[in-house]
């Protein structure tokens, strides 16, 4: 199980290899990549930021959880940083599992954890040359007392 | 004591830097520190009550902080 | 869209350039590869054999089903006949969409749909030198009369 | 009328051939194929019931067959 802030092309092939085994049967790979559009608007480029060691350590916190909730021992995460192009991949999830139903849900835990929780941040380039920092609908946005 | 406070994204946007070296009293707690950053000129751009993280945890506004701890003031996240 | 049985290699890199595009933030790529152990029993391979113009008829028909539900308009699915060893991939399946959601419903529906109904088979090998066709759990055995 | 049946995996062990060429009756439905098949040595072993194809699609056991039909014989699947 990793976790990482990558800032250069997330290698998917090497996710896959990573968590690759003769023990599991399903393999579940997930793929964010830079839309054109969002909100209505053209969209031509977006650039990440993010406060890499938290990132990476709430990362970790959640493939943990699926770990515990999914009984996963293979998976492994990448979240690019950086300028990235239309179509460039965000981020990528493998989760490899005996059993299909746990490496889809393993995967889709991780990608909505990471989604709320996991302190990055985006800024867009629209095609009418404004820039905006763009929040996660649903993603934590107080802290609780 | 010593405290540095990290900004990110829309916030370092606001106050001009990423980081700021904040002298705070002993038993000052992440809620001080923040209106700490507030009172700094664009500080009130800051909401009242984001998230904060103290060394690399979430934290409560609560949390009594100690000298030398790194306190983040998180923007709503995007990852993904 | 696109569904085919293949008898080599799957290139998995080669299905997720198929579905590739600017207008699609999600990508998930499901791969089924050969399991060391099947119901307890140590398994060294598996020979796969299909009656090919129906099967493809058939996760033609799949892919269409998914795109009428899922909205999905960027399918791919490959299933591989012959002899696979450990960890040989036996099946790829790629969906992009722009809802992440879609992406992933899409891609298990495809999945389920071609284990249930698509005319393949499986004769594993086991450590003990036997070899038995075996068949799927859940799996269409009797016409509808 | 001439009629293709196609056999598959352990379907084909038992019978010992993947295709058999079958001569049947005008009006043939695809159970009276089936029926013709386990006639055949070792087409006993053959379910009373299996999944049948007709042209490449699903079909019932009523399905009236005709000359140069292809029947498929399809054992329980196991793709994935």
């Amino acid at each position: 199980m990793r976790a990482a802030i990558v800032h250069g092309a997330i290698d998917v092939a090497a996710l896959l290899a990573e968590v690759a085994s003769a023990s599991h049967g399903a393999t579940v790979l997930f793929i964010g990549t830079v839309r054109d559009v969002n909100d209505e608007r053209a969209v031509t480029g977006i650039d990440y930021t993010a406060y890499v060691p938290m990132a990476e350590r709430e990362m970790q916190r959640i493939l943990r959880e699926a770990a515990e909730r999914f009984d996963t021992d293979a998976a492994v995460v990448e979240h690019r940083t950086g300028h990235l192009e239309l179509g460039d991949a965000s981020v990528a999830i493998a989760v490899a599992h005996a059993r299909r139903a746990q490496a889809y849900a393993a995967s889709r835990y991780i990608l909505e954890a990471l989604k709320q929780r996991v302190p990055i941040w985006k800024r867009e380039a629209y095609a009418d040359g404004t820039r905006e920092w763009v929040a996660q609908q649903g993603a934590m946005t107080a802290h609780q007392d | 004591m010593t405290v540095t406070a990290l900004l990110f994204a829309s916030y370092a946007d606001v106050l001009g830097r990423e980081a700021v070296e904040m002298s705070l009293p002993a038993g000052a707690t992440a809620a001080d520190a923040l209106a700490w950053l507030r009172a700094l000129p664009g500080g009130d751009a800051l909401p009242p009550a984001p998230l904060l993280a103290v060394n690399l945890e979430y934290a409560r506004a609560g949390t009594v902080l100690h000298s030398g701890d790194e306190l983040a003031v998180i923007p709503p996240v995007a990852g993904g």
